[in-house]
């Protein structure tokens, strides 16, 4: 039996990654991509609440598949955008898209 | 003779417990010794479809095929096995090795993964998983994901062409096919390929659901890459595509991969639609559900080929155009009229219910192809409008 | 130790270092295939959580699609960055900090809950599938979010297409 | 959970089995490398350029369509089997469901991002 603990440290961890690679890449496919981890932490964190609370109560598996849908919606304008972007500007450096920064 | 593999399972596991091996140890000993069986009468399977595959394609060509080997030529797959083996393991420069070595693999174990959820009987099967009909589909993505991988990997332009391609492909064909995959977790509420099998022993559901088996047919021919959807081979643009930059054991693995992933599809539309194990006297015997099961599988695999050696390979924007503006729409109208008409008829005898679902699938055929009818006449109005005939050309 | 746990631990492990390496790889096709390592390991951990269905949607979506979706993406805009010049901001090193601060406040607030070290609550052979099934289509439990759900998936759709289709 | 260690064993030998075939020809095959084998292929010609020909934009589009479609379906799967339990105004949720869906695609094909220019 794997106490919840496990799963939250894990969660955590994860996260935490994924917010170090959305600060540090230069590259705006690269922060995406950690994005995707953050919100993998959080499906662990929706699921592992599910298993060890009432089995019987959907709500952790129904938000993480929600999740899901977030995640899809997410890649696809975000990567739309980014490469909208690199066809105006020829360029995916999230910092030198700075055309609306004062 | 009831469950011979069950049987055969509880002497072993006797004898084991008898030898003194812990219970749950030789619980997951006999379990790996069954999975290692599993997966050597797989690739033995494969490699008698290098041998099918040849003798029928030489057939339709009017030729004799390998038949020098043995009888018919039948050892002639081994001697391909022995020259695979044996042949020096290459990578290109520039290549990135890793990635390149781990494609094949991946593109051979995505087809082997889908056998642990195949039902050969009631009594032999792998793992009867409750959720096996996307778990199919999940192995199905490892498969894309190899192929881009080695497209990628291979360092070569015609390679990369060739994966995009196919990736195109293989990720079109698989809305079709999943919308289409709801319709027996509609009919059985399960997406357990053993329910479903087990759910047709009274009626094949392609008596309740043709459109859908074909829509799935049509659809499992493209997710395989083969003609007419071949186009990511293209010999003669992008020689032979995404794998083009492979040689020896690691483009055998690539074609067996092909090849089985071609048998199993005929097996799961054997068992999604056509009864799968069920056959007369299996309730009597159930281990003769494996012989109905191989003979349905391969009448699937042998229509696969029939189509893969008769239709020409067709161009991509015709192959997309196809999926996304007739394929995906048709496959949602079967599905919700599947859903609507389960529902209404749910509450009557089975002969109704066939007949009823049955005429219901007759009506949307041919409203589709009455649809499709007026497209074209109105597309041949537009064309002989415009452009001038042959014999305005010759005055 | 459990074959359960040894399981999770070594899931746990690819997950960890498959993500590590994602934000640190040049290359970012490599970096999408340690994504594709990491989102199986969660994949795996679904299963270990006994919730099958999301294990196999994992596989499927974020597998099937989503790392696709980023691998055609890098090759689309591939000539700019070429995996030359750093990959990292200047000040990547106080990104490191905070994560690992993040880290550390985070298992600390969490170790002060009584639940912590909660045991799973163990159940018979309960089908989750069709429960998750009426939960998703019964008004008085989650029908709206499902719905909701569809529409903002037509909203992603239409907008992404819209945002790919203007051309300069 | 039994079903998906099982599913985890048969995962590891699916994988093992390709890795040792390929081990196999490593450890009996020949072993002569020269610069021309190791060439890139293209026709017997000489490679022109690196191998990171232009992505055409269009391999993309389909790709977005194919994600959201993707999860939409994957979404309608408890829907389906929980569809025998429930009534008729199921059947009518999931439908609004894929209408919904069909919206999209409806949008795409007017908008001619279908096409493949």
């Amino acid at each position: 039996m794997i106490p919840l603990s496990w799963f939250l440290i894990l969660s955590a961890a994860l996260f935490s990654i994924g917010l170090f690679g959305v600060l540090s890449r230069k590259n705006a496919v690269a922060i995406l991509l950690s994005v995707e981890l953050m919100l993998n932490a959080v499906n662990i964190n929706l699921v592992a609440f599910w298993r060890y609370g009432n089995i019987a109560y959907m709500a952790g598996q129904v938000f993480s598949i929600i999740v899901f849908a977030v995640a899809a919606a997410e890649v696809a304008v975000g990567l739309a955008l980014v490469i909208s972007v690199y066809r105006r500007f020829n360029t995916v450096v999230a910092d030198e898209i700075d055309l609306m920064k004062w | 003779m009831q469950d011979p593999v069950g049987n055969l399972y509880n002497w072993l596991m006797g004898l084991l417990v008898s030898w003194g091996v812990d219970q749950a140890v030789s619980n997951i000993l006999l379990t790996f010794v069954g999975i290692v069986v599993l997966i050597v009468l797989a690739m033995v399977l494969d490699v008698f479809l290098v041998w099918i595959e040849r003798k029928v394609v030489a057939r339709f060509q009017d030729r004799l095929g390998p038949n020098r080997i043995g009888p018919w030529g039948i050892f002639q797959p081994f001697a391909d096995i022995i020259k695979l083996l044996i042949k020096e393991d290459t990578t290109p420069n520039g290549a990135d090795v890793f990635v390149f070595n781990l494609a094949p693999i991946l593109s051979l174990a995505s087809v082997l993964l889908l056998w642990a959820v195949l039902p050969f009987a009631e009594v032999v099967f792998g793992v009867d998983l409750n959720v096996a009909l996307l778990y199919i589909v999940a192995a199905g993505t490892i498969g894309t994901l190899s192929i881009i991988m080695a497209g990628w990997s291979s360092n070569n332009k015609f390679a990369l062409v060739g994966a995009y391609r196919m990736v195109a492909n293989m990720i079109s064909y698989e809305i079709p096919m999943v919308v289409i995959l709801l319709i027996p977790a509609i009919l059985t509420s399960s997406m357990s390929m053993l329910t479903i099998s087990q759910a047709q022993n009274k009626y094949w559901f392609v008596l309740v659901v043709p459109l859908a088996a074909l829509v799935f047919l049509i659809s499992a021919i493209a997710e395989l890459g083969r003609s007419p959807f071949d186009l990511n081979e293209g010999e003669s643009e992008i020689v032979s595509g995404f794998h083009i930059e492979y040689s020896g054991m690691k483009f055998g693995l690539f074609y067996a991969g092909e090849l089985l992933h071609a048998f199993t599809f005929g097996a799961f539309i054997s068992i999604l639609f056509f009864g799968g194990y069920n056959g007369p006297g299996v309730a009597q015997m159930p281990i003769l559900g494996v012989f109905y099961f191989i003979i349905k599988a391969m009448i699937g695999y042998w229509i696969i080929m029939w189509v893969k050696y008769t239709v020409p390979r067709i161009r991509i924007d015709h192959m997309l155009y196809f999926n996304w503006k007739f394929l995906v729409p048709f496959s949602i109208a079967i599905l919700v009229m599947t859903a609507v008409m389960h529902k209404l008829l749910s509450g009557y005898d089975t002969p109704v219910y066939v007949a009823g679902m049955l005429v219901a699938n007759l009506i949307l055929g041919w409203i589709t192809v009455e649809i499709l009818r007026a497209q074209a006449r109105k597309k041949r109005q537009t064309d002989n409008s415009s452009a001038p005939s042959v014999v305005e050309l010759a005055h | 130790m459990s074959a359960l746990q040894i399981i999770f631990l070594i899931a746990a492990a690819v997950i960890l270092v498959s993500a590590v390496m994602v934000t640190l790889t040049r290359n970012l096709v490599h970096a999408a295939l340690w994504l594709v390592a990491a989102l199986f390991g969660v994949a795996v951990i679904f299963a270990v959580l006994e919730a099958g269905f999301l294990a196999v949607v994992q596989v499927v979506v974020y597998i099937g699609a989503i790392a696709i979706m980023f691998i055609f993406a890098v090759m689309l805009t591939r000539r700019e960055m070429l995996d030359k010049g750093p990959q990292m901001n200047k000040r990547a090193w106080l990104a490191g900090i905070l994560g690992v601060l993040l880290f550390a406040s985070m298992v600390y607030m969490l170790s002060t809950w009584v639940g912590f070290n909660k045991l799973p609550t163990l159940m018979g052979e309960t089908d989750t599938l069709a429960l998750l099934g009426n939960s998703l289509l019964l008004q008085s439990a989650y029908l709206l979010p499902f719905e909701v759900a569809s529409v903002l998936l037509l909203a992603a759709l239409v907008g992404a297409v819209y945002v790919a289709s203007n051309r300069k | 959970m039994q079903s998906w260690l099982y599913i985890l064993m048969f995962m590891m030998v699916a994988v093992i089995v390709p890795f040792a075939a390929i081990l196999i020809t490593r450890i009996i095959g020949p072993r002569k490398p020269n610069p021309i084998k190791q060439s890139t292929y293209e026709c017997g010609m000489e490679t022109v350029g690196d191998s990171w020909v232009q992505f055409k934009a269009q391999y993309y589009v389909f790709a977005l369509i194919f994600l959201v479609f993707d999860v939409e379906t994957v979404f309608l799967f408890p829907w389906a089997i929980s569809l025998n339990a429930l009534p008729m105004f199921a059947v009518v949720e999931g439908v609004i469901f894929i209408l919904i869906l069909v919206a999209g695609l409806v949008y795409t094909w007017r908008k001619g991002m279908l096409e493949w220019s």
